[in-house]
């Protein structure tokens, strides 16, 4: 469980663009939504332990990360994966990116290259495995950055916008396999796409301008959503 | 004359070679080190190595001299006049270029690629050599410029190597020599020696990396 | 071939100054005196007088060769150097333009040449180039304005150029300029056909003589070859040595370069003596 | 003696600033054009750079020498042994290096923002100052370390210049005179003045940049 | 209009990635549709000139563009504009990012930032028109491209993917622009957001693999993708 306490962030100053920000990310789906430049970024990052809030407290399975030292952060860390809304790819190929993980995990190449070939099945990108990541198309490198985070089987998964760009087929296929995870693991995805991940959530979250305006169940939000359609 | 030129050449190629080894070894991992630093003072520390660049050849050249001189702390290890002087002379001399652009090139891929090292569970040490692995063609052409700027130097070579015919004697060394007795003939043809040498050690150099 | 040399040799260290050096004598001397000791390597440091003998005082050298009394004379009260013989000598030169607007050629006093350089100099006809680098011939330069009762020193004719006698030579030429030489670099570079506007107007005469001397580094106070300098020093200084010194260049330049000091040491010595007070 | 080290700060940061504008001036032009270029030849010509980055000054100094000597093809503008020529020399030495870099920060800005430029509607030439806005803090960064590298170069300005007292007398031909005395201290307190004008130019530089 | 005829495109070798492509961008909105890596960018990129076709033809109003000579060509690219998929920012603000195209046309200062005005409205922007690009959502820096493209009222309009990580309802309000433009402009837009264009496409294209599977009427194909939800 991730628990968000009184969280306070600004990039500048006292613009905070999180303001007393109070929640759980349990096992389960968090669908995260909410305009552009609410916060939901942001709100992930610090989730995930990559920004440091400036009031408040994240709570990685009831200890504060931020009172760690170094070896534990590390060791917290690994349980975590942030996949990025803009993708971004290693120099090399495909395969190279989907087993870094796994290798400075200490798994063998072996190893790494069978788990990666499992994901690369999963989500349909066999096919590109050998190219280099300069060549790919958008959606192509956003698949990559998916399958670089689900192959490392981490309780904790948080995915940034993770199906923009996607078509829709391989959009279904990558909320097919999130929803598979869906009773082992702790999931979070801030999404532009209510219609595609509502049908999953367990929990919704909406954020505008830093502030969250509603928790609740999935629900109670579709009817809202689909009505604009 | 023809082994005497053959000698400098090769001397000149391994000293400056050695030299440019020498400063990425320790310029890498100081250079990675800062930009991770987020205080202010890293400004201040880059700005001195920029300085730095600007040293006369000549005075760090005295100043090391004055170091391995036989009355200096480090005589007992009797390495004035030397080739091994002008290696650690010269690697001294562009290290500050050598963090310079570095400084640069990490820079960028500090702010692209940490964090992503981060997500993907790496400690510092691994996100570190991402970095570098992700700026490996940046870093070699670094390498390359140093390398020029090493060959080219005349100031540490003449003073601490003393230009010491079939010893220490390099390219620089005896272009300065010959200018000094008046055969700008011979020096322009060292001069053109030294260019070519060069050339098509980068040449070849940038031939390697494109094939990578 | 080795590029770094074969260490396994006994190596002599020898620092000097660069007008030795930059005629190709030395190379000559050591090129000779391997042929009886093929053992032997000679490393020469060539450099400017002032540097060579602080090198020396720092004990990076077994052996000096060098040409300003005044400051061998320093080092030799520090114990700094032990066995000096003067190994040759030569003549500084007055060098100017071939047109020679004041009018100094053929004069065989120096002191006079340089008042007439002066006044030319305070009138706008024509400039000195002076080496401003504390090197043997700048200290005999200023010994010889003194000499002249003038102090130059600030006036607009007079340039302090602060390099060596190579460089020096070649603004006085671009300037059409007087300035002071040693003869070995400036037939060298005549030779090389670098000074096409200058010539030699004053060779002659009582302040010019240029006296060599070699040293060995005191062995008492440094780590010094000591048996190999004595052994290069007496081949310098014996009759096989000082032949080669006499003959040198006299071909190349058609003019002797430097004169051997055999058979009149005791004449070089007091004339030595004379140029201490500089 | 305050005023001639006075004066020799001064001249020495002023020939090296106007040398480091003008290889600007050619070399931000020029580079911004070779990056464009689709041939192979564009790497053997970055190659040459990289290379006449290690030629030895002494020896850009000969050449210049004999280019504005008396009896040389532009001896008649009479411009040897006078700052102008130290200038020239100078900007002339560096232009390879600024090149080099600068070649590095364009090629990386090129294939961000050519095709957005064109995308835009811009022609070659507004392209072009696209680019060169989007790198502007780069093209500072490499001014500052060639500045460094002009004003610590010795041969062009010992040679062209030939060291006169009161004119052409900069830090280094300074220094270098000093070590040839034998005078070891006041060439290394020159170099430490040296190193104080230097880095406060570049920290003021650096600082200036921050505030754009 | 834009014709393309017997197109072929490789970024490597013999590697086709558009094969025998022909087709018009006519007059209304043509929406293109296909599957990540099918070729859609590399399409577009073609159409608004920016690749050159290794075989065929790229008519502009009937001018074959490559034949032009590079006064004529600038004359020309001045009246198409492209939207990248992934938004490239200049450095500044948003204003002078908005403001570039039309100060590049000749026109001045003052009547730019009028015109910036008036789009940033539409586009619901003015609150971020000061704002440094680096500190920007990814939804935000989308905008502000669309901004800087839609200025320019050009007489070619090519969007790609431009709806992505965006919010629904700025969505929708992107939609609803383009759509108003629908008759002046020749509009192509590559999506795979079929749900939100193809109620104001004039024509459908389908690419697969680099050649054309289908060009039809809208109606024909939303039933297709209706029918995935
Ligand atoms: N580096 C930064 N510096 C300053 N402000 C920033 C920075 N990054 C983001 N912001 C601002 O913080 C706010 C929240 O940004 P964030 O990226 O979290 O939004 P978001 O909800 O993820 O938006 P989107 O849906 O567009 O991805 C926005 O107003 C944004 O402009
Ligand atoms: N620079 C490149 N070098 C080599 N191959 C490339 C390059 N850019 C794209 N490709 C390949 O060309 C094909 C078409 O790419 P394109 O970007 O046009 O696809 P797309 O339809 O736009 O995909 P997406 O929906 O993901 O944006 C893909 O297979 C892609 O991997
Ligand atoms: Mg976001
Ligand atoms: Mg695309």
């Amino acid at each position: 469980m991730i628990v968000l306490r009184n969280i306070w962030f600004s990039y500048v100053d006292e613009n905070y663009v999180l303001k007393n920000i109070n929640i759980e990310f349990s096992r389960g789906i968090t669908v995260v939504l909410g305009p552009n430049g609410s916060g939901k970024t942001t709100l992930l990052k610090i989730a995930s332990c990559l920004y440091k809030p400036i009031r408040g407290e994240v709570l990685i399975d009831d200890i504060n990360y931020w009172n760690l030292n170094e070896e534990e952060k590390i060791r917290f860390r690994r349980k975590i994966v942030y996949v990025h809304e803009k993708p971004i790819l290693l120099r090399g190929s495909v395969l190279d990116n989907i087993i870094y993980g796994l290798i400075i995990r200490g798994y063998s190449r072996d190893e790494a290259i069978k788990k990666a070939h499992k994901i690369s099945k999963e989500l349909n990108i066999t096919s590109i495995l050998s190219r280099r990541t300069e060549t790919l198309s958008i959606g192509e490198r956003r698949l990559v950055t998916l399958a670089r985070a689900l192959v490392l089987d981490t309780d904790y998964l948080l995915l940034d916008d993770p199906i923009a760009h996607l078509h829709p087929s391989t959009r279904e296929l990558v909320v097919d396999i999130v929803r598979s995870m869906k009773d082992e693991k702790v999931i979070a995805i801030a999404t532009h796409d209510p219609l595609s991940t509502l049908k999953i959530a367990s929990k919704v979250i909406i954020l505008d301008s830093g502030r969250i305006v509603n928790i609740s169940e999935p629900r109670n939000i579709i009817d809202k959503y689909i009505l604009e359609y | 004359m023809y082994t005497e030129i053959y000698g400098i050449a090769l001397r000149s190629l391994l000293i400056s070679s050695t030299a440019t080894l020498l400063a990425l070894v320790w310029s890498i991992p100081f250079t990675a080190k800062l930009i991770s630093i987020r205080h202010r003072s890293k400004d201040i520390i880059i700005g001195i190595f920029n300085t730095l660049i600007g040293l006369p050849t000549v005075l760090v050249g005295l100043v090391l001299y004055l170091l391995f001189s036989y009355s200096g702390p480090l005589g007992f290890l009797e390495l004035l006049y030397t080739p091994y002087t002008i290696i650690i002379g010269e690697s001294i001399l562009i290290t500050p270029l050598v963090i310079s652009l570095l400084y640069e090139v990490f820079s960028r891929a500090y702010n692209e690629y940490w964090e992503l090292a981060l997500t993907l569970g790496a400690d510092k040490l691994q996100a570190y050599k991402l970095i570098i692995r992700e700026v490996i063609s940046d870093i070699f052409v670094v390498s390359l410029i140093s390398f020029s700027r090493a060959i080219g130097e005349l100031g540490v070579a003449l003073i601490v190597g003393g230009n010491i015919k079939g010893y220490t004697r390099v390219f620089t060394t005896a272009i300065a020599l010959e200018i000094e007795k008046g055969e700008f003939e011979t020096a322009i043809i060292l001069g053109l020696l030294l260019f070519i040498v060069v050339l098509s050690v980068i040449l070849t150099a940038r031939i390697i990396k494109r094939r990578v | 071939m080795s590029v770094f040399g074969k260490e396994t040799l006994r190596v002599l260290k020898v620092s000097t100054t660069t007008s030795l050096y930059v005629t190709g004598l030395l190379e000559k001397l050591a090129e000779e005196f391997r042929k009886e000791y093929p053992n032997v390597v000679i490393q020469f440091i060539a450099v400017g007088t002032g540097r060579a003998l602080e090198i020396a005082s720092k004990g990076d050298v077994d052996m000096v060769f060098v040409h300003a009394p005044s400051l061998e004379h320093k080092y030799i009260n520090r114990g700094t150097l032990v066995d000096g013989h003067i190994i040759a000598y030569n003549y500084f030169v007055i060098v100017g333009p071939k047109d020679d607007p004041a009018g100094i050629k053929g004069l065989n006093n120096p002191v006079k040449a340089l008042r007439r350089i002066y006044n030319a100099g305070v009138s706008g006809m024509t400039l000195f180039i002076s080496r401003g680098d504390n090197s043997g011939t700048h200290i005999r330069e200023l010994a010889l304005w003194r000499k002249a009762g003038l102090n130059p020193i600030g006036q607009k004719w007079y340039i302090e150029s602060g390099t060596g006698m190579s460089k020096t030579l070649m603004i006085a030429n671009e300037r059409k300029a007087y300035t002071l030489s040693d003869i070995g670099t400036y037939l060298k570079l005549k030779g090389e056909g670098i000074l096409g506007r200058l010539e030699v107007l004053v060779d002659k005469g009582e302040g010019l003589i240029n006296i060599y001397s070699a040293y060995i580094v005191n062995p008492e106070k440094y780590k010094v070859n000591y048996e190999l300098a004595k052994l290069f020093l007496e081949f310098v200084l014996s009759r096989k040595g000082q032949k080669i010194i006499n003959e040198y260049g006299r071909k190349l330049f058609g003019r002797p370069l430097f004169y051997s000091a055999y058979g009149k040491e005791n004449e070089l010595k007091e004339l030595w003596n004379t140029l201490l007070e500089h």
